[in-house]
């Protein structure tokens, strides 16, 4: 056995010991272990995206000495490591990019358990990349949900508290359905182990037996997660989370934790249920029809707001229903584009919440559009960065945005069911996103005469500002070259089946 | 080969610099000598790409396995690359003299540059999706011209401007999956690529013509429509039309020149590229397409000439008469026959030269006298008559009179209407067939009605005028040379027609 | 009648149409330019305010007003109402399906459960067929969950934990605040069972792999030992033998330790490479290789965590 | 209506009791009960594993006098997972009631409704 196929085990283990660790140190030294760990984790994840693609084929992990089904298990494949990698980079770059106002934020003394709290976020989110037994990725999803609840509440003043109660509320409703959810799977199938339950899944769909449970199984742990991924009907506690936590919060918050669950549904559906069977339920329809519907009510509401960050907040409830209308397609193709939407748009939210601190910093740090006007020129980078956001979520060609876009087109053509509401709702929606978004670009460059906020120069903000460099490269990359990242993609969901 | 690529990133890298300088301690003698070597130098590269690489093909790189960025120049490429150089020089050097008075020289100059990469871009795209992507370039880039002087106004309009803009392109990107999803490729190729492609079965984007004619022939013209929908708004077609009143008064005058000289021209490359390279005429002549477009064509050289009729602001009226002599072409090209699309394409450069000439005689007379209203120009043709001259000239060529390029035009598209033997004339045939020449010489008639009032109160003010403080105010000859070189081309083009019309005509006979 | 035509009207949508008319423009109201010179400070206030409450006015939070309140509660609750009585019923009906109870051939007692059982004994040295199973085969889980348990107490104390300063004038202000009064009966028992409690409860953790209970249950019972104290003779008094500095040390060590041993166990497991722990005597306290340390580790962290949940809930410190 | 509606009593009990705990999550507007319908919830989902862990007949699987036969002993693993799943659900219920306090200390009400009226008020 190679040594790589240690590294899953390790880089999350290694954020488990990391965070432990935090918690008994002061607030500087905590922020140093959290960037080494983030760096150390990245290039194990690189190390074994290389090493799937070089072996093209995925490899089983034994967590302790007993092999599964009797011991737990890990697995990666080429998706488990992309994604790994891609969560890893992005976290990396939102806590850069929010590192000052966390200092401001969060009241000194306390800044070391928000990094022990991102360290155990990482820990959980790799953990559910990598699980291959349900009850394991339970476990790791409720250490996510707390640590989102613990990122949220760092800041602390009414609105984040009350938000956090909501998000927990809302997210305990979710995993409460998972975990009857699982019971029943347990219940019918008698494997906790994924792959053995898939076996037993297909059995049972086969002979008819338990067909009811195992349906109703099934809607259990969609509606549950659903929930937790913040799906339109359910999306009431996402704006004051996003929107009034610091602003690394709101980041990964955004880009990684609902992307978390979501992965998890993936995996469900590929190595749990079987994609066919998951087809033959209808709830992919549901899903399709709350996605379509979060696209467009998503977007209004987003229109109407009168707060940047709650708008961003709002416009990432219209890209959960994008990429929820990728399952709902039920082929390959619109599965890809909407792994392929999770990247982009993780990559493009997180960049869109970090310019907007920048711009509202020099705005008197008021979020209301009056304050905001000729934020632009006040900090240039944040205006730049904001700019590209923005035209990367209405889908302007060379941006990631466009892309997603386009693969869902694409597979939307495929569909000839769905394919006309899908087009339309796309079509629409984009259209919402250019009036927002091109409303709040505009805004940051309407020049104003005197402005009574000084601009900031960029000594002020060397990480930041390289940062959004980053950020924006990333999102060209995406946007330009995507071929590659679309094939590992195909490949990786071909590994799960 | 890279000389394509020069002649598109050559301008835009110059643009960027002139963006990234800081504002501060810069010579303005220095600045615009920069600017205007990188319009020589542009101008060079550019027509050395036209001669030297004539139809070559060259790709930038894949956006997606199936999805080259590729340049490719034809013969409508050279045809409009040809007409963004002479106006985008004029009006550049033109903007010299101008811009005097402006703030933010450096921020218009360079956008203005980026602007001219950018259309050479869209001349020289070699497939649908290198356009499109350079088509929302266009808007992002030219939308900074339109709100140059960030007032109240100018802001709206070029909210409104972004947005017709944006709506329309995905409008259009939303008939392009149907077309990509029907055909084996997007790259243009005179006749269109239908005919090449298999329709559509699920699995791969390619089967047999039959098909393609047979299932989703529907499905197809409903891309078809959005398509045209889509690029009309840039070329300001009836139900879109509302942008370009509201943005081009608000620009400074050569912006506005190129806007709508050149600009809105690219909404017309769309169209020619969808209809006559991908969708191909033999596809869309005789469906419900062609009749709805034709109406819409109608309707708005109609509605057009109206509405400049009964318009006070010169600038603004000028817009809307932009409005109306778009349609011409996009009539022409409805019309679907060789006469007919020979007329649009030589009203291409008739209509880019006569109204660059307008408006920059407009700027020239706001930048010296300031006045706007048509009703306070009384006697400007004693004020200034080389000025005025040349806007005659260049009015009687738009109206249609012999010998300017604009009465070459015009005749062809009417003979090309009336010998239109299309089924879709066949269909209600007799009506379009003299329906059109109908409206042609009519909005022809409103065309001189809004425009030679200025002419006949510039030069006979009436007894009332006092000749005393009249007092010659020619602009300064970086204003008035560029005029006169866009006046004289525009006569020559009346003058020895031939020269083109043989070669257009060439070319159209193959798209056919 | 009237109402609904103003309120048309006036209605985004209606300023939307008429902005893409051209007649009036989108920005008015919600995107009030400010003007070129610097305005006066209560200007801004108020400008930001009534786009503000344009904005509420528009569409009218539903905390606005009583009624407003009133209906949405009702609506509320009667749509929760009748939701849950729907997952009810589904669920029932599901019930009706399922395997039936306490049948042996249901289809969750197979292979798996079967070795658990069988080779349980010999392969984890673990009496208690449970505990072998959640701290031995199923390890990671378990790791796991001492983690949510952990990050729990982490963000209990970002929520509650108040800095020694506060604390000290707290406690300055109202002299033993936290403190009982001297209550003989509470004090004389607690220091009868205080002892008592922790002896029992040292002794299930060590009898995890042999009897029922382990790690949890036994850190539950000296926790609260450790509760029970304080709330008899005080925080000062708890304070002398566990303060926030041993809490921090005992918390990490007891996780490190857990950790270390996890991962020593996961990856000779993993790599094949034989594991140098012994499985000792089956049935004897030092027995069955590395559940006896995970349950110590298990038992110290958890006993940790209870105390600083009360401590924390009580005091904001400890 | 399925055959063993009955006789999975304990089951349909443990349905029942998920349904009452999750009606309470979502219909009271008090922190603390909605914080017991939490807690109803987690027990009804212990309850139904519990059931499913039982064999007629056998006891708990812990060795007694060297007997390791499959006959003798319930399925384990049910029981395990409820060990695991208990300390989660104390760990959150802990939180949620440091969130509770955090709010009554600031609002004076356990309300949630009241909370979001008067986070309305003071605007933010």
């Amino acid at each position: 056995m190679d040594f790589v196929q240690n590294f899953p085990c390790f880089s999350v283990i290694l954020c488990l010991f990391a965070g432990i660790l935090s918690s008994g140190l002061k607030d500087k030294a905590a922020m140093r272990v959290n960037t080494c760990l983030l760096g150390i984790v990245t290039l194990l994840s690189g190390a074994t995206l290389l090493y799937t693609l070089q072996t093209g084929q995925s490899f089983v992990y034994v967590m302790g000495k007993f092999p599964a089904p009797w011991g737990n298990e890990i697995r990666a494949g080429v998706l488990e490591a992309l994604t790994a990698l891609f969560f890893c980079v992005i976290m990396l770059l939102s806590l850069l990019g929010g590192r000052h106002k966390l200092l401001e934020e969060v009241e000194s003394g306390k800044t070391y358990l928000y990094y022990v709290l991102t360290d155990l976020l990482l820990s959980s989110l790799l953990a559910l990349v990598y699980t291959n037994d349900m009850f394991t990725a339970y476990v790791f999803v409720e250490i996510n949900t707390i640590s989102a609840c613990g990122l949220i509440m760092i800041r602390q003043n009414g609105r984040t508290i009350e938000a956090a109660v909501r998000y927990m509320i809302m997210s305990l409703l979710g995993s409460g359905l998972l975990l009857l959810g699982l019971c029943m799977l347990y219940d019918l199938t008698g494997h906790l182990l994924m792959s053995n339950m898939k076996e037993s899944v297909a059995r049972l769909a086969a002979t008819g037996q338990y067909e009811i449970p195992l349906i109703v199984a099934i809607v259990l742990i969609s509606v549950g997660i659903c929930i937790k991924s913040a799906l339109f009907p359910f999306h009431a506690w996402l704006p004051d989370a996003y929107g009034y936590s610091t602003v690394s919060s709101a980041a990964i918050l955004s880009s990684l934790v609902s992307k978390g669950y979501i992965f998890l549904l993936i995996k469900i559906i590929y190595r749990v249920i079987g994609f066919d069977i998951y087809g033959d339920t209808r709830i992919i329809d549901v899903l399709f029809a709350f996605g379509l519907m979060g696209m467009i009510f998503g977007s209004l509401s987003a229109i109407k707001e009168n707060d940047v960050r709650r708008m961003i907040a709002y416009s990432s409830v219209a890209q959960i229903g994008y990429i929820y209308m990728g399952f709902g397609m039920g082929t390959e193709a619109g599965m890809t584009a909407s792994v392929f939407h999770i990247l982009s748009h993780a990559a493009t939210k997180s960049l869109l919440f970090i310019a907007a601190i920048g711009l509202t910093d020099v705005s008197g740090g008021s979020r209301k559009f009056i304050e905001l006007t000729g934020a632009g020129y006040r900090n240039k980078w944040a205006g730049a960065a904001f700019t590209v956001g923005s035209l990367s979520m209405v889908g302007m060609p060379l941006f990631s945005g466009f892309i997603s876009k386009l693969l869902f087109a694409q597979a939307a053509v495929q569909n000839h069911v769905k394919m006309l509401p899908a087009l339309i709702v796309l079509g629409v929606s984009t259209i919402l996103n250019a009036i927002y978004f091109m409303k709040t670009v505009i805004r940051i460059y309407t020049p104003v005469g005197y402005s009574a906020y000084p601009s900031i120069t960029f000594v002020k903000m060397r990480v930041y500002a390289v940062t959004l460099v980053a950020f924006i490269l990333l999102n060209v990359i995406l946007g330009i070259s995507s071929q590659p990242v679309v094939d590992m993609i195909r490949q990786g969901l071909a590994m799960f089946s | 080969m890279y000389l394509i690529l020069l002649s598109i990133f050559v301008p835009m890298a110059a643009g960027l610099c002139l963006l990234i300088l800081p504002e501060k301690n810069i010579v303005r003698a220095r600045l615009l000598s920069a600017v205007s070597m990188a319009y020589l130098l542009t101008a060079v590269l550019v027509t050395a790409a036209l001669t030297r690489c004539y139809d070559v093909s060259y790709t930038l790189f894949h956006l997606t396995a199936s999805l080259p960025v590729c340049f490719h120049i034809d013969e409508t490429g050279v045809l409009f690359a040809v007409l963004t150089l002479i106006v985008f020089l004029c009006a550049g050097f033109f903007s010299f003299a101008y811009m005097k008075h402006e703030k933010k020289e450096k921020r218009y100059y360079g956008f203005y540059l980026i602007v001219f990469g950018v259309l050479n871009a869209l001349c020289f795209a070699g497939n649908l999706i290198t356009f499109y992507l350079f088509f929302e370039i266009l808007t992002l880039t030219s939308m900074p011209l339109v709100l140059h002087n960030g007032s109240r106004e100018a802001i709206m309009a070029g909210l409104k401007y972004l947005f017709y803009s944006l709506c329309g392109a995905y409008m259009a990107l939303f008939g392009i999956y149907f077309i990509w999803k029907n055909s084996s490729t997007l790259a243009f190729t005179a006749g269109g690529v239908l005919h090449m492609t298999t329709g559509g079965n699920i699995s791969g984007p390619n089967s047999l013509p039959g098909a393609a004619a047979g299932g989703n022939t529907a499905i197809l013209l409903i891309a078809a429509c959005a398509c045209l929908l889509g690029f009309g708004v840039k070329a300001g077609m009836f139900p879109m039309h509302a942008w370009l009143p509201a943005a081009h008064p608000v620009a400074p005058a050569p912006a506005s020149a190129a806007l709508s000289a050149v600009i809105v021209k690219a909404g017309v490359l769309a169209v020619v590229r969808v209809v006559y390279y991908i969708f191909g005429p033999d596809f869309l002549r005789g469906s419900w397409v062609q009749t709805a477009w034709l109406t819409l064509t109608l309707l708005t050289v109609f509605m057009g000439s109206m509405l400049a009729y009964r318009e006070p602001v010169l600038k603004k009226r000028l817009a809307y008469s932009t409005v109306s002599q778009l349609s011409y072409i996009l009539f022409g090209l409805a019309v679907m026959n060789v006469t007919a699309v020979t007329g649009g394409l030589l009203h291409v450069l008739a209509h880019g030269f006569i109204k660059a000439v307008l408006f920059l005689v407009a700027g020239a007379i706001i930048c010296t006298t300031g006045r706007t209203r048509v009703e306070e120009l009384r006697g400007i043709g004693k004020e200034m008559p080389l000025t005025m001259w040349c806007y005659t000239i260049a009015s009687l060529g738009l109206i249609g009179i012999p010998p300017t390029g604009g009465f070459i035009s015009k005749w062809y598209l009417a003979t090309g209407s009336l010998q239109s033997n299309t089924p879709a004339f066949a269909g209600i045939g007799p009506v379009f067939r003299w329906l059109g020449p109908v409206v042609l010489l009519v909005s022809a008639l409103l065309t001189a009605g809004y425009l030679l009032p200025l002419t006949i109160h510039g030069f006979l003010p009436g007894a009332d005028y006092d000749y005393a403080h009249l007092q010659k105010r020619e602009p300064s000859p970086w204003m008035t040379v560029p005029i006169v070189i866009l006046t004289v081309l525009s006569v020559l083009l009346g003058l020895f027609p031939n020269l083109l019309t043989d070669r257009i005509m060439g070319f159209v006979s193959t798209l056919m | 009648m009237s109402r609904m035509k103003n309120n048309y009207e006036n209605s985004r949508f209606m300023r939307f149409k008429r902005w893409v008319d051209g007649e009036t423009d989108l920005l008015l109201n919600t995107m009030e330019i400010v003007p070129a010179k610097e305005p006066a400070a209560g200007e801004r206030e108020e400008a930001s305010k009534d786009s503000f409450g344009e904005k509420d006015g528009k569409n009218p939070p539903v905390f606005s007003e009583g009624r407003g309140l009133l209906y949405f509660r009702r609506f509320y609750q009667a749509v929760s109402v009748l939701l849950c009585c729907g997952i009810i019923l589904v669920l029932l009906w599901t019930v009706a399906y399922l395997p039936s109870f306490g049948n042996a051939g249901n289809p969750d007692n197979n292979e798996v459960s079967a070795r658990y059982i069988e080779q349980g004994l010999q392969e984890t040295g673990a009496v208690n067929i449970v505990t072998g199973m959640i701290l031995d085969y199923r390890a990671f889980d378990t790791f796991g969950e001492s983690c949510v348990l952990f990050i729990a107490s982490c963000c209990v104390m970002i929520l509650l934990m108040v800095d020694d300063a506060i604390l000290k004038k707290q406690e300055a202000m109202s002299d033993r605040r936290f403190e009982p009064k001297n209550d003989a009966i509470l004090q004389g028992t607690a220091l009868v069972l205080t002892p008592i409690i922790f002896i029992f409860g040292i002794y299930i953790i060590l009898n995890g792999h042999l009897s029922p209970g382990g790690g949890f249950s036994g850190g539950a019972i000296m926790g609260a030992g450790l509760i029970l104290y304080t709330s008899a003779f005080g925080f000062h008094k708890t304070q002398r033998f566990f303060d926030e500095h041993i809490y921090k040390i005992a918390k990490i060590t007891a996780l490190c330790m857990y950790g270390l041993i996890g991962t020593y166990f996961y990856v000779t497991g993993a790599n094949g490479i034989e594991n140098h722990i012994p499985l000792g005597i089956p049935g004897h306290i030092l027995s069955s290789g590395i559940i006896l340390p995970i349950n110590f580790c298990v038992g110290l962290e958890v006993a940790c965590t209870m105390y600083a949940f009360y401590a924390l809930f009580r005091r904001g410190g400890l | 209506m399925g055959p063993n509606l009955f006789i999975n009593y304990g089951e349909a009990v443990a349905m029942l009791l998920f349904g009452i705990g999750f009606g309470n999550l979502l219909l009271q507007s008090n922190l603390i009960k909605k914080i017991i319908g939490l807690n109803i919830m987690d027990t009804a989902v212990y309850l139904f594993l519990a059931e499913k862990g039982y064999i007629a007949g056998r006891v708990a699987p812990i060795v007694a006098d060297g007997v390791q036969d499959m006959e003798a002993y319930i399925n384990p693993i049910p029981s395990g997972l409820v060990l695991t799943g208990i300390v989660v659900s104390v760990s959150v219920s802990a939180l949620m009631l440091a969130l509770t306090i955090r709010l009554y200390r600031r609002y004076h009400t356990l309300d949630l409704d009241e909370i979001s009226r008067q986070l309305k008020k003071e605007g933010l």
